[in-house]
């Protein structure tokens, strides 16, 4: 058995052994169960990078899975550079938040299950990224939707985190759909589910078309449409990009791990991994990039106006996902796993510091109640400025280069480029300006909130502040490899980072149009230039003069009502979705179906059995042997008609 | 021709023995006709080269099912069983369904012929006795069955222990 | 060399008186001992089979039979006891409960 | 056993003659050598009890009381045969025969030294498991026959009994196979050379005391001879039987006990092996490890109070099979990953 198999194993072992014994035997200590277990699974996703950095690819099938006549599918693993990437990612911020939890949910009285699902949701992930075919995918696709359900809806006596729970789950099925669909017209189209053969012969169907009620459709084109459709619902893009703020009512680290740095990102994953697909197709690709860039920047204009810490890091990773997906839109497939990447690490620093502050302020999410809590937790001041600053692209931190990296490829790409280059660079701005809103209001300036919270503020524990530690170094020193040949990192090919260029073999790379360094020069300087206005803003606007945003939100009140209320995306679908359904539910399957339809075929299907059986019961005479003697005459019969006709 | 005796003394008397078990009134006399009934069976397993078979048989079915027969013959302790009749009232019915059965099943069997033959030789599991061979396929091949065999037994044997128990009055 | 199909005489011949004092005993625990005498008849066809054949299979179904002959026994004959415990008979022709 | 029927079959064989000549007597070597054995061995146990309880135990008859055993055998023979007026005849017969039947079959594969065993079969183990899982039938169709309560409670407890620890018993032995690959005996024994001591003893540990404990159940020794607890059942299963036929089961006891004996020196000390060879005397090694394990039997007898029932059956079911199987598993491991 291979090294690798283990790495999600161990997970799977946690949580079976956290959920079996947890309730009455473990009970508080389940975290020397998963924490084991996951740091085991991070040690060993380190030799795996070491294995794929010397070179190896392995792609082995472990186990049939389902075998039934043309149709065989495997559980096996792939791991190449693309897979390692991901499983550091996971592994890393993994371990780090069940670190994390074991300090955050001290004397929660779910803490087994909370571990238990953790390591779950662990596992699902590992499966998802190391799947080796569509089919598993897909089960970790749906494993990880599961356990983000019931992680959300963790404190579930709370009506409004149950409530978010179904939500998410509810509008992750909408894009699920089209990618279980998108999955079967794979298997339809080319008759496997291995990504080796599909991404070898998918070019073969190439100019292929499919009628679809009369309109030729171009078969790559819908399988990517479809495909890409699981990705906007896992990854929250417009249009199903509610259920993730609404997410944040999960416990923090679960929105550090399942919602800012792993779960979400699979849709990016996923993209990336079926970039062969897409990249035979020019409407699909030009699509996911319109989306990523319009998605980036409505959710960066929400996230300025909103006061509830979470939902503005839940806005903006909203932002930074559809960042992502304007990479790969424009063909830099790299460039987008490289934002997640890092992206990963400053997010779930984010999270994570904002659950320190929200540790501290006893559950208080207002920062309109928070301010000066630079003094009382240091710690998680200093790893959130890092994130922040990453976050808003400062030269020389993680989230710098990879910006860098995808604002020059869109740039690169062509007129569609220039377009969604515009939009990467107008959220920049936005991204530097409500990172730093957050860091002024809540951290700088007097006290806000009650003088009972005051008197209870305290730099949270230990178990707590490590992991913040350890991900302001990943939030500061991941990007560094990927610096941009321009800042003199080693060039591997041509137009292309170390990063890029570990992952080439898997997504390949993007066919930049030549261009003069002066020009990446401007590129590079004028997002630097949005990043530092915007900071500049947030403390010119929260800092020097608190009372002006407030009359900049009255003058423009109806823009600012807009924003407050997310573009009215949840009461738009409450009445075209969820009122209609709730009518046709109540009027007609209540009312017609149920009650005159299935109710009086229900009743009186008995009722004629009723009648018959009066009579027909009487064969039953309760003897034994009466029947036996008639199953024995039959089988006399049977033999006699097969022996002589 | 010492096999072709060893056989037809056998057939007969498993023949001869399952007459008797089936129409004593004593059900103990049954078993015990049936225990030694057991035994030619087991003699003609081995005589088949299944050597694990016979033990089995033995152990199983005259160590294990029929004591427990015997058990529940001797717990319900019956003294109606030898005065009362042995069958129903209709008992011709059911001769003329065995013989119905036994004539069409021998004619089927007159025209019987053998298909192709495996690897399962007498050599072989002479090389490797015969219970290294069983278990081999059966650990390998048959795996699942035997767990699932496993499941069954134990399925039972938590079945005979709830129907079995009395009642614990509340 | 005995022939196959003496084998199957047998067995067809054990399997049949099987079935006889299935139909015809009233006494409930002879019918189980007439199961098992099927169950033994079918035994024998399988061993004898997978010796002419040369196959293992018939010994491993074997095996499966006997195991769920053992199975059957053990519920059955707990079956026996609790109606012995309620109906003080193990005469099926006194148990028609399920008459309709 | 396939072979064993083959050569006896194979038809014209010059060897056949031979063969079952042979077999004819080594039976009755075999035979000659346990019945002595057997009949010294009541002898035997009443001197150990006698100075363990300080006395002399029998002195009358013969030297040190050494003809005690053939008076006892004489007084047996000329006793009158009594059967019940009530008894089921032919079962009340047959019983002690299935008895002594299981007993004497089993001596068939038991190995005395290296060659000299009358049924080398490959399923000796198997062998002897249903031989004795088939002794049960003996003890409950003598107590069920002789029509009296008495006898009736012995056998079903005595039944029941056999029962219960034979799974303790077939599980103990599992380990053994498990280490020696093979159902036979003589394998078993060839296999143990490799081990320290030229035993199982040490890696088998569990097993073995498994075993003994089994083993004193199975024979209805002391402190497991409920079922013939002379002040609750007067003499339990064979109450009803005199003479002859009393002597059937006395002997198929001590036969069992004399085979219980071997089986443990043959599957877990060692069998005939020994730390030095013995000249001319092959088994020599095996009738040491067999009178000791015989004399810790008497030892028992002679210090350990009786158990209640229940406490016996919880024994067995509660500890014995646990035991066992925890061992099985622990072997398999340990098999597994060497």
């Amino acid at each position: 058995m291979e090294l690798y198999t283990l790495i999600p194993v161990l997970p799977l072992a946690a949580f079976w052994i956290n959920i079996l014994f947890g309730r009455h035997y473990i009970k508080d200590n389940a975290h020397w169960i998963s924490v084991p277990a996951v740091v085991a699974s991070w040690v060993i996703a380190l030799i795996t990078l070491s294995d794929v950095l010397g070179g190896k690819v392995f792609n082995q099938d472990i186990y049939q899975w389902i075998v039934s006549d043309g149709f065989k599918v495997s559980v096996g693993f792939l791991v190449d550079p693309l897979t390692a990437v991901m499983l550091i990612v996971v592994t890393t911020v993994s371990s780090l938040v069940h670190i994390y939890s074991v300090g955050y949910m001290h004397k929660d009285p779910g803490y087994y299950r909370f571990f238990a699902y953790l390591s779950l949701f662990t596992f699902s992930m590992l499966m998802l990224v190391m799947a080796n075919n569509f089919l598993q995918m897909y089960f970790g696709w749906e494993a990880v939707g599961l356990c983000s359900y019931f992680l959300i809806g963790f404190w579930y006596q709370k009506k409004s985190a149950s409530d978010a729970a179904k939500k998410a789950f509810i509008v992750n099925r909408f894009g699920d759909f089209g990618f279980g669909l998108g999955v079967i017209l794979i298997f339809l189209t080319l008759g496997t589910l291995h990504y080796a053969p599909v991404f070898g012969s998918i070019g073969s169907v190439a100019g292929q078309t499919l009628n679809i009620l009369g309109t030729e459709v171009d078969l790559i084109t819908l399988i990517a449409l479809l495909l890409f459709c699981g990705a906007v619902g896992k990854s929250a893009q417009i249009p199903l990009h509610v259920w993730l703020p609404d997410a944040m009512e999960g416990p923090t680290p679960v929105s550090a791990l399942i919602h800012a740095a792993t779960m979400v990102t699979a849709g990016v994953f996923m993209v990336a991994r079926c970039a062969p697909i897409f990249s035979l197709s020019p409407t699909t690709m030009a699509v996911v990039a319109v989306v990523g860039g319009v998605t980036a920047i409505f959710a960066g204009t929400i996230a300025l106006v909103q006061n509830d810490i979470k939902r503005i890091i839940a806005y903006s990773t909203v932002s930074q996902l559809g960042y992502m997906f304007l990479a790969c839109g424009v063909g830099a497939f790299g460039a987008g796993i490289f934002h997640l990447y890092t992206h990963a690490f400053f997010k779930a620093l984010l999270f994570l510091g904002a659950g320190s502050v929200m540790h501290a302020m006893s559950g208080e999410v207002n920062i309109q109640k928070m301010g000066g809590l630079k003094k009382y937790m240091p710690w998680t001041y200093w790893t959130f400025l890092l994130a922040s600053l990453s976050i808003a692209g400062i030269p020389g931190f993680a989230g710098f280069f990879s910006k860098d990296e995808i604002l020059w490829q869109a740039y690169a790409a062509g007129p569609l480029g220039k377009f969604v280059w515009v939009l990467g660079a107008i959220t920049a701005l936005l991204t530097a300006f409500y990172s730093f809103r957050i860091i002024y209001l809540a951290f700088h300036g007097k006290f806000r909130g009650t003088e009972e919270q005051k008197h209870h503020l305290h730099e949270s524990p230990k178990s707590m502040t490590l992991p913040l530690v350890l991900l302001a170094v990943g939030a500061v020193a991941a990007g560094w490899v990927g610096i941009p040949p321009l800042l003199g990192g080693t060039i591997g090919i041509e137009h292309s980072d170390k990063f890029g260029a570990f992952l080439a073999p898997v997504v390949g790379h993007p066919h930049a149009s030549v261009h003069t360094h002066a020009e990446e020069w401007a590129v590079m300087g004028l997002s630097v230039l949005l990043a530092i206005s915007g900071i500049l803003a947030a403390r010119y606007c929260y800092l020097k003069n608190p009372e002006l945003p407030v009359k900049i939100g009255e003058k423009f009140k109806f823009a600012y009502r807009v924003l407050w209320n997310k573009y009215y995306v949840d009461e738009l679908y409450d009445c075209i979705i969820v009122k209609p359904t709730f009518w046709v539910a109540r009027n007609i399957i209540v009312g017609i179906t149920d009650g005159k339809i299935i109710e009086g075929v229900v009743n009186g299907v008995p009722a004629a059995i009723g009648r018959f059986s009066e009579s027909f019961r009487k064969i039953q005479t309760g003897f034994t042997h009466h029947y036996a003697m008639v199953m024995a005459f039959g089988l006399l019969a049977i033999a006699i008609a097969v022996f002589f006709f | 021709m010492l096999p072709e005796l060893f056989f037809y003394y056998n057939a007969t008397v498993i023949t001869v023995l399952s007459a008797l078990v089936v129409t004593r009134s004593n059900p103990v006399h049954s078993i015990m006709l049936m225990l030694v009934m057991f035994f030619h069976i087991a003699a003609l397993y081995l005589f088949l080269n299944a050597e694990f078979l016979a033990a089995i048989q033995i152990i199983v079915y005259a160590g294990a099912i029929l004591v427990l027969f015997l058990f529940v013959v001797l717990l319900l302790n019956l003294k109606k069983e030898l005065v009362t009749q042995i069958f129903i009232v209709r008992w011709p019915l059911g001769l003329v369904a065995m013989a119905g059965l036994l004539v069409l099943m021998f004619a089927g069997i007159k025209s019987f012929t053998l298909g192709p033959t495996g690897d399962f030789t007498i050599e072989k599991i002479a090389g490797e006795t015969h219970t290294a061979a069983i278990g081999t396929v059966l650990f390998t091949e048959y795996i699942v069955p035997f767990e699932v065999a496993s499941l069954v037994l134990l399925i039972a044997i938590i079945g005979a222990i709830v129907l079995a128990k009395k009642q614990i009055k509340t | 060399m005995v022939e196959l199909q003496w084998y199957l005489y047998l067995s067809a011949a054990v399997f049949t008186i099987g079935v006889f004092g299935f139909l015809t005993r009233r006494n409930i625990i002879f019918m189980f001992i007439s199961i098992e005498l099927m169950l033994n008849g079918v035994n024998i066809s399988l061993v004898s089979f997978s010796h002419y054949l040369q196959d293992p299979r018939g010994q491993i179904l074997a095996f499966f039979v006997i195991t769920v002959a053992a199975a059957e026994a053990a519920i059955g004959l707990a079956i026996i006891i609790s109606v012995f415990r309620n109906k003080e008979t193990v005469y099926v022709d006194e148990m028609t409960e399920t008459k309709g | 056993m396939t072979g064993f029927l083959e050569t006896m079959f194979s038809p014209g064989s010059a060897d056949m003659i031979l063969t079952i000549g042979t077999i004819v007597v080594k039976i009755a070597i075999l035979i000659g050598i346990v019945l002595l054995h057997v009949a010294y061995a009541p002898y035997f146990e009443r001197k150990v009890i006698g100075h363990m309880q300080v006395r002399m135990g029998p002195m009358r008859v013969g030297p040190h009381g050494l003809l005690q055993p053939i008076a006892d055998g004489l007084k047996l023979f000329f006793k009158e045969d009594i059967i019940p007026a009530q008894a089921d005849k032919s079962i009340f017969y047959i019983s002690p025969v299935i008895c002594l039947f299981t007993a004497m079959s089993t001596l068939a594969v038991i190995p005395i030294f290296g060659g000299f065993v009358i049924a080398n079969i490959n399923i000796g183990i198997l062998f002897v498991l249903a031989m004795s899982s088939l002794g049960a039938y003996g003890i409950v169709m003598s107590g069920w026959s002789s029509n009296s309560k008495y006898a009736f409670l012995g056998g079903l407890r005595s039944s029941a009994q056999v029962i219960s620890y034979e799974i303790a018993m077939g599980l103990s032995l599992v380990g053994v196979i498990i280490m020696s690959g093979s159902l036979n005996l003589t394998d078993i024994v060839a296999a143990q050379e490799a081990y320290p001591l030229k035993s199982f003893i040490i890696p088998q540990i569990i097993g073995f005391f498994v075993f003994c404990v089994a083993a004193m159940a199975e024979t209805n020794r002391t402190p497991f001879d409920l079922p013939e607890a002379e002040s609750e059942l007067v003499a339990g299963y064979f109450t009803e039987y005199s003479g002859m036929r009393f002597a059937l089961f006395f002997l198929a006891e001590y036969i069992g006990m004399l085979l219980m004996c071997a089986i443990a020196a043959i599957c877990f000390l060692g069998g005939w092996n020994g730390p030095f060879e013995v000249p001319y005397i092959p088994f020599f090694w095996l009738l040491v490890k067999v009178y000791a394990f015989m004399f810790i039997y008497y030892w028992v007898r002679a210090t350990v109070p009786r158990y209640r029932y229940d406490q016996l059956m919880s024994l067995g079911w509660k500890l014995m099979i646990p035991l066992a199987l925890f061992n099985v598993v622990l072997t398999g491991t340990i098999k597994m990953l060497r």
